[in-house]
């Protein structure tokens, strides 16, 4: 399961989705909107994304992972405004044994980052904007 | 190489999509393309760093067609939907 | 913050208790009583503890990882009976970066598996009960 | 080496706690024991050993002293409370 959203993510669904009775060990990420970046405070932000192509890849990325380990992975992403401490992406991968799950949430929330079209645009308090490049050296040690 | 104004009867229309800081930069969002037969995508990235702040853009910028991620010589054909893609930073 | 309970372990609390407004990740970690152990269909199960090390040991495991990487942690561990379905555990790491979150989360649930006093009795289909023994060969690949 | 009938004024009392299997082999979760001054946890376990039913227990078990995991070299003093821990299965 994977999609997009502007509406606030609970992460609790995305987690019901991928229990089952065989499964033992549920792994999770949720990623929250910080309030800094690069040393920069930051107010709030916006996602925008290539709304079609991101719903694919998102549910190509959930799909790569559940044929990669016996899991079942849910993936959600947040697009729109958001103010700080909001869910930005939720990810949870329920298995069997605790190993597949945690590789696989990592999996996906790493392919998530990198290969989902979905720009982000900040809003910091010294009333700067600006898109996130996190192909920037000085914005990869910053990410979370 | 394609050109904007390549307009034999066998040319191809391509729809090309640009976001965010690419969007910004050209102030548009979509542009409509006719290019040769044997275009590719990467004639797609040099027609519209041709356009009026589209040499802002890298010349070797992430692209997709038709909703997946694609390599700069992957061919076009009629009716394509071609991306231009920014660094992603979602997550 | 690491407790032992009787009562159903919520996972939302314990990823709202390692929430800040300067921390982009929370990995989180849930354990749940599957159907099936080694091959043997599972009805139910009881946890019991040496309770006062039990909670001394959760908080020792939880001070190392906050001490070991800039996270913040919680963790909490079910007893008495418990059926198919019920989270026996739950952890959740909070950091700037996720590569922090996902390390210590995954210590702390390995660390509290070998090292927390807490014992599963296992009831099964067939009428048979036996006390879990996860150092047998046989049990480690069946471990969740 | 420790034993039960140790009374000299000088021996210390330790609180034993048995849990889960182990005590149900012992038919009994607490044993109170006398140990000479210098016994270790590994005197403990030996005198434990040597109960009915206490021969089923590892010779090397898991214990712990005063709610932390120790070795059984550990030495033992007057009120201790030591803990003989089966293999543990949390989680």
């Amino acid at each position: 399961m994977a999609y997009l959203t502007t509406l606030p993510i609970d992460a609790a669904p995305l987690v019901r989705a991928v229990e089952a009775p065989d499964r033992g060990g549920i792994a999770s990420f949720v990623g929250l909107v910080r309030n800094q970046h690069g040393g920069r405070a930051v107010l709030r932000l916006e996602y925008s994304a290539y709304a079609p192509m991101a719903e694919a890849e998102c549910a190509r990325i959930v799909a790569e992972a559940e044929s990669r380990w016996p899991v079942r992975v849910s993936l959600a992403h947040r697009l729109g405004a958001l103010e700080i401490g909001d869910v930005a992406v939720a990810v949870a991968a329920g298995a069997a044994h605790r190993d597949a799950a945690f590789a696989a949430c990592r999996y996906v929330i790493e392919e998530a980052k990198t290969r989902v079209p979905i720009w982000k645009k900040e809003f910091y308090a010294d009333g700067t904007v600006s898109w996130v490049d996190p192909t920037r050296a000085a914005e990869r040690s910053a990410a979370s | 190489m394609a050109t904007m104004t390549n307009t034999t009867t066998s040319s191809i229309s391509v729809r090309v999509l640009l976001f965010a800081s690419y969007a910004e930069r050209l102030g548009r969002d979509v542009v409509e393309l006719k290019l040769p037969p044997g275009a590719t995508v990467g004639d797609v990235v040099f027609a519209i760093r041709a356009l009026p702040g589209g040499g802002e853009l890298p010349d070797r910028p992430l692209t997709a067609r038709n909703l997946e991620h694609c390599a700069l010589d992957a061919p076009v054909v009629a009716g394509d939907e071609i991306a231009i893609l920014p660094p992603m930073a979602g997550g």
